[in-house]
């Protein structure tokens, strides 16, 4: 009896202090701003929305590269030897006008990572945080300065440029080719590209592979071994890249390969149902550190033994590289042309694919269409790769 | 209409759908109860409605450091936490040592966040018994917090602040200064939060003898933080297999004795992060004292991270437990095998456990005492 | 006292020399000691109850894919509260047959780990109570953690894969 | 009688509707600032200008432009009634208030006895909330109210039951007209609250029973939003929501109301004959039953809530063995002063 008295009086006495605490309250003072009519100073660093100042840019591709979602999206096009773009405000020389510079916003996730490596500081974190839309494509925001006019001529010389480059290159990568395949014993690296490569360069030059440097490497046809012997097994492939990031669906067969000897080794099982026999294919490619990717795979339209070109090689081995992904699936035999490319976008495997119907089917699949389209003129249109991305 | 499942002669038992979208679940947790009346007979948990692959992304990001970002994701309440166990375990995979100043800056950022994560959680834990005014009591004082944070790191929420090795950038010139006052002002506040909420007697009616968790059960369940504490276990990383610089602070671990109810129930797993604020205002103002003022917390920070095959099991103690990064790398540039050890999912693993038995009302009230962050669970 | 790893290995060695144990390490990090999927149950048990060991609490149980041995394997990590000694255990089994007994009577939270591990690896623990996936839905196809994992293309008539939408450049 | 004979007494009748109105808007505009100004927020400010005042009329403008939504198994004709019984219910309890000396909607001489009556009509509305909206929340809501309701409405009886043995009427008229002047000291008004040491305790039960009956925390788990979502009026939204929130709000108000017959003097000026006529009287009668709501707001801004099983503790262990209790004790010293 006793007890419960007193434990009825704590309870009223714990419930009057409670409503002691809250009626203070009441008549303190509020600690909330009238937003719209009043707004908080927010510190210098406060991280709302990526800005870049693109006359500082060179176009150096380090912030999308370090980007964990890929939002940014960056395209370059060499200038001419003659042309002059000037300076940053910090003095390194521009080499490369920017055709294309675009954040995503809306994938944007603050981390400022983007920030860290850029040598010139010109993309960093603004304070402006009320920006919401209800369409989406607001979200992306372009920072290019070039007119689409401008962007069409520069291209159209470096194209020029580029292509007679790559004659050079082509028939030298032929040579250096028929070597390499001999040698076989050099490591690869790498990790089969699968996603990153961009094609950047090769913009449009169809079934020549041209761009980058260094990268292509075709197999020639009798491709020694790459393909269809190639077996790398697949579950090495370390890096593979695809599983993650989009890697083609289809590709079952990516093949993987680091490790593995080009050549001589096992078989990719990929490569193996496309192309029996004929081996067609299997532009490989190779790619380096991932990250910089930089593969590609290339081969244009050869027919076996007849590859012609053979691109190069990644990293500058020939013979190495290994993996190609290619969905075999779609393409028995015939696999075109696949520009290879460099820029490597992480994780956009933006253009690769693109045309060849054969090629990496897979990659596409995260790729829309589109972008190849444009790339590569002549070759199939967008659709086309998609629809063999389904299948 | 409604459906009632009528079993051999057991009595008659509903089965009913708590979440994923509920007031009471934290996140989109589903509880799939079976009800006898408004007795619990049985709960299972359902979970994997926020997995967002961090396993996944973590092996597929470009390379160790794009990591971090996404380790702040897991547990939103408490992302310096996230990412000082991420960077712990990176470091010591790759024995990287780091400049005092990172680890004092480190240490007290991570005990503003277990504050301010403990602040959610007491708050939110009231909010579920109907309390909501602790809650914005409590949310006012997050909110020094953050500025904090903001003011220092650039986000409020995600902050993406620590790096393998460093840091991403120094405190802000007010750090301490703010960070001081914040102290000060704060003590106060977690008296006036015991006299609103802990020793309301409702609140305690509510919350002893429901839901206890016997040590040993604790222990099998690998429970960890305020819930193991909460059963009377003295386990806490900090002390018990100090990491970072913690050996250095003096501080107790607050256990749950009882006080009000029995050893572990819901009360006393409250307590428990309500004592630890303390503990951790201690942990700051030593630190502050203690901190160099000057030193590049960028010296040590590798420009880019290389990696051997290895791998590490690291793990510290975040305001919901311990948690562990499980870490395999190779010679490329990103994880080999990434696995976060959540606490959340292993303490939400004994809901079943504990409530078992008890009412409708009181399993609100368990799940809102383990403090389980969706984020972290589903990861 | 708190045992390294090594004397673990040396301790359980002792104890169970048919077994064939394995300590191994890699250039980084911890060591660990692989033991034979078969006797993994046997063995869990007298971590857990050996007075000496006392491995009461598994701290953590990771699943991993091995697509170059064309291995599965879980990664378990002990702790032992009141002695301070920690152990890494892998237990290895083949892609074709991923069978590993369950160690959820022993340690009770395992429930929940072999349940990711099985969700997101395939690795099948017998004597599970309640082997359901966790974190993917019950009818989603393929092992997301596995090197090799292919996203099934829709589910449940939802696309599956981002399309990215992007504005034109004009 | 024609229409136009009729059109006074409709007048008069409606006179009840037209306060109700113009205070649950009130009330739930102050609901909202005092949760304002308790959490060190400002609650509403934007709409209308000076503290957001007209904001309860936009949350009426758009919950009566909702879609009238009704769930495809509920039961249909249940399911639309319930609301309108809920508010019907409270509004014809407000027949018998004493809103000042001059208006009283039906002055019978049997007003306490109509009044906790036909509320008890709001338990059948709930349930019938409940249980037509087939949805496993609100059945459990519902089923809990019914318990509550039913429960508490005991001990809200027994208090009132001690006061109107001391005032010796079941007329409200009756029972405010003689709390009117001054004590026999001469300083404290002569509200039978002061009148008896018992009628304090009993006014405790029924402020706290009246909290239960009208689901004000730390009682209201009738729609505890952290539990049952919304309890039985999970499945409402639009217009019939706003309805169960009105008659909701009209019951709090019609409780307190009573509270201030009973115990506060009802229309009578606390200064005796100052500020005292019909016009004072109804402003004095509505801030005394102000006042008791916003204790009630006070409270339900500070305290967590019970459980089920703690509540009917309360309720049947402590409330109405004391509230017995109390009132022998009144009844006694009702025999002996």
């Amino acid at each position: 009896m006793v007890h419960s008295f007193k434990q009825g009086w704590q309870t009223l006495k714990s419930i009057f202090t409670g409503m002691g605490i809250t009626i203070r309250h009441f008549f303190g003072p509020s600690v909330t701003l009238q937003y719209p009519d009043e707004r908080d100073v927010l510190p210098k660093l406060a991280r709302s929305k990526l800005f870049v100042n693109i006359d500082d840019c060179i176009g150096c591709n380090l912030c999308a590269r370090a980007c964990p979602v890929n939002c940014i999206d960056i395209e370059t096009v060499k200038a001419g030897a003659d042309v002059d773009l000037g300076k940053t405000s910090n003095g390194s020389q521009k080499r490369l006008w920017i055709s294309r510079f675009v954040i995503d916003m809306a994938k944007c996730m603050y981390c400022d990572l983007c920030t860290y490596p850029c040598p010139t500081d010109c993309i960093y974190m603004v304070q402006e945080y009320e920006y919401s839309d209800f369409n989406r494509d607001n979200l992306v925001y372009k920072f290019s300065n070039l007119t689409p006019e401008k962007i069409a001529e520069v291209k159209e010389t470096a194209r020029i440029e580029a292509e007679e480059a790559e004659k050079k290159k082509a028939e030298e990568a032929a040579a250096k080719a028929a070597r390499a395949s001999k040698a076989s014993d050099s490591r690869p690296s790498s990790v089969p590209g699968a996603a990153r490569g961009i094609p950047g360069s090769a913009k449009g030059i169809p079934g020549k592979a041209k761009g980058i440097p260094g990268a292509s490497k075709g197999v020639p046809g009798k491709a020694q071994g790459i393909p269809g012997a190639a077996k790398s097994i697949p579950g090495k492939a370390k890096g593979i890249p695809g599983a993650a990031k989009g890697v083609p669906g289809k590709a079952k067969s990516i093949p993987g390969t680091a490790k593995g000897v080009p050549g001589a080794a096992k078989s990719v099982p990929t490569a193996a149902k496309g192309v029996p026999g004929k081996a067609k294919g299997v532009p490989g490619a190779a790619k380096g550190v991932p990250g910089k990717a930089k593969s590609v795979p290339t081969a244009a339209k050869n027919v076996p033994g007849k590859a012609k070109s053979i691109p190069g090689t990644a990293k500058g081995v020939p013979g190495k590289a290994k993996s190609v992904p290619t969905s075999a699936k779609s393409v028995p035999g015939k696999a075109k042309s696949v520009p290879g490319t460099a820029k490597s976008v992480p994780g956009k495997a933006k253009g690769v694919p693109g045309k060849a119907k054969g090629v990496p089917g897979g990659g596409a699949a995260k790729v829309p269409g589109k972008s190849t389209a444009k790339q590569v003129p002549g070759k199939k249109p967008p659709k086309e790769n998609k629809d063999n991305n389904t299948d | 209409m409604i459906e009632i499942v009528q079993k051999g002669k057991s009595r008659p038992e509903m089965v009913i759908n708590m979440g994923p979208q509920h007031p009471s679940t934290h996140g989109v947790l589903r509880l799939e109860v079976t009800l006898d009346g408004e007795l619990v007979t049985h709960v299972r948990p359902h979970i994997g409605y926020l997995h967002r692959c961090f396993e996944k992304y973590g092996e597929s990001v470009g390379d160790y450091g794009m990591v971090t970002p996404f380790t702040d994701r897991m547990d939103y309440v408490s992302a310096m936490n996230q990412e000082h166990g991420y960077v712990i375990a990176m470091e010591r995979l790759l024995d990287i040592e780091v400049p005092e100043r990172v680890e004092y800056i480190r240490v007290i950022m991570a005990e503003l966040q277990r504050i301010a994560s403990h602040l959610l959680a007491v708050g939110t834990f009231g909010l579920d018994l109907g309390a909501f005014t602790p809650f914005l009591y409590v949310f006012t004082e997050r909110e020094k917090i953050l500025d904090i944070f903001e003011k220092s790191s650039g986000a409020r929420l995600l902050y993406n602040y620590m790096c393998i090795g460093g840091l991403m950038r120094d405190v802000d010139d007010d750090f301490k200064k703010d960070t001081e006052e914040f102290v000060r002002t704060f003590r106060p506040k977690i008296t006036e939060l015991q006299n609103l909420l802990t020793y309301n007697s409702i609140f305690i009616k509510r919350t002893a003898h429901i839901g206890v968790l016997p040590p040993k059960v604790a222990l099998n369940y690998a429970a960890s933080g305020p819930v193991l504490r909460g059963s009377g276990v003295k386990w806490d990383l900090r002390k018990n297999n100090p990491y970072s610089i913690y050996d250095r602070f003096d501080f107790d671990i607050p256990v749950g004795e009882g006080e009000v109810g029995t050893l572990g129930d819901c009360w006393d797993r409250y307590i428990v992060r309500v004592l630890e604020m303390e503990e951790s205002c201690k942990i700051i103002e030593q630190a502050l004292e203690a901190m160099p003022d000057e030193g590049d917390v960028q010296q040590n920070v590798p420009k880019r991270v290389r990696t051997k095959p290895g791998e590490i099991y690291a793990r510290t103690e975040t305001p919901r437990g311990e948690l562990g990064y499980y870490i395999i790398s190779d010679t490329s540039a990103k994880p080999y095998r990434i696995k976060a050890r959540a606490p959340s999912f292993v303490n939400l693993s004994l809901l079943p456990a504990i409530s078992r038995g008890s009412l409708m009302s009181d399993l609100v009230a368990i799940v809102g005492s383990i403090d389980i962050v969706l984020g972290e669970v589903d990861r | 006292m708190a045992k390294s790893t090594q004397e673990i290995f040396d301790y359980l060695k002792a104890a169970y020399p048919e077994v064939d144990l394995v300590l191994e390490s890699a250039k980084l990090g911890d060591p660990w000691i692989t033991i034979p999927a078969e006797h993994w149950k046997k063995i869990a048990k007298f971590l857990r109850d050996d007075s000496d060991l006392r491995f009461d609490t598994l701290m953590c149980l990771s699943g991993i894919h091995y697509p170059d041995e064309v291995l599965l394997a879980i990664a378990c990590h002990l702790h032992a509260t009141e002695k301070g000694h920690t152990l890494a255990i892998k237990v290895k089994v083949p892609e074709s047959n991923p069978n590993i007994p369950s160690v959820e009577s022993i340690w009770k939270t395992a429930d929940w780990h072999e349940r990711e591990a099985y969700d997101m690896f395939g690795i099948i623990f017998d004597g599970h109570p309640d082997l359901r996936r966790i974190l993917c839905p019950d009818d989603w196809e393929g092992f997301p953690l596995r090197k090799d994992y292919v996203p099934q293309e829709s589910y449940m008539g939802i696309n599956t894969k981002y399309t990215e939408v992007e504005a034109s450049d004009d | 009688m024609t229409w136009l004979e009729s059109l006074p007494l409709a007048v008069f009748v409606m006179i009840p509707l037209v306060i109700i109105l113009i205070y649950a808007l009130f009330a739930i505009w102050m609901e909202r600032k005092v949760a304002g100004f308790i959490q060190d927020r400002l609650g509403p400010m934007r709409v209308g200008g000076w503290h957001g005042w007209a904001q309860s009329f936009a949350d009426l403008l758009k919950l009566i432009q909702k879609e009238d939504i009704i769930p495809a198994e509920a039961s249909k004709f249940l399911f639309r009634f319930a609301p309108f019984l809920m508010f019907a219910a409270s509004y014809a309890a407000f027949a018998v208030i004493p809103f000042s000396s001059a208006y009283m909607g039906s002055n019978i001489d049997i007003g306490v006895f109509y009044l906790l009556a036909i509320t008890s009509l709001l338990t059948i509305s709930v349930i019938m909330a409940g249980w037509a909206s087939n949805n496993k929340w609100s059945l459990l809501g519902a089923m809990r109210t019914a318990a509550q309701m039913v429960s508490y409405e005991v001990p809200t009886i027994m208090a009132v039951l001690s006061v109107i043995i001391v005032a010796g009427s079941l007329n409200l008229m009756t029972v405010t007209e003689m709390q009117s002047g001054n004590d026999t000291l001469g300083f404290l008004p002569n509200w039978l609250i002061f009148q008896n040491p018992f009628l304090l305790v009993a006014f405790v039960i029924f402020f706290i029973s009246i909290l239960a009956e009208s689901h004000r925390v730390p009682f209201d788990l009738p729609e505890s939003e952290s539990e049952l979502v919304a309890g039985f009026q999970t499945e409402y939204s639009g217009m019939r929501w706003a309805m169960f929130m009105l008659a909701e709000y009209a019951d709090m108000l019609l409780l307190s109301l009573l509270g201030a017959v009973l115990f506060f003097g009802g229309w009578n000026s606390p200064f005796g004959g100052f500020m005292d006529g019909p016009i004072w009287g109804f402003f004095w009668f509505m801030f005394k039953g102000m006042i008791l709501v916003f204790v009630m707001m006070w409270i339900r801004w500070t305290l967590p809530r019970y459980r089920v099983d703690q509540l009917m503790y309360l309720c049947w262990s402590i409330l109405i063995p004391l509230s017995f209790i109390n009132f022998v004790l009144i009844a006694l010293w009702e025999m002996l002063f």
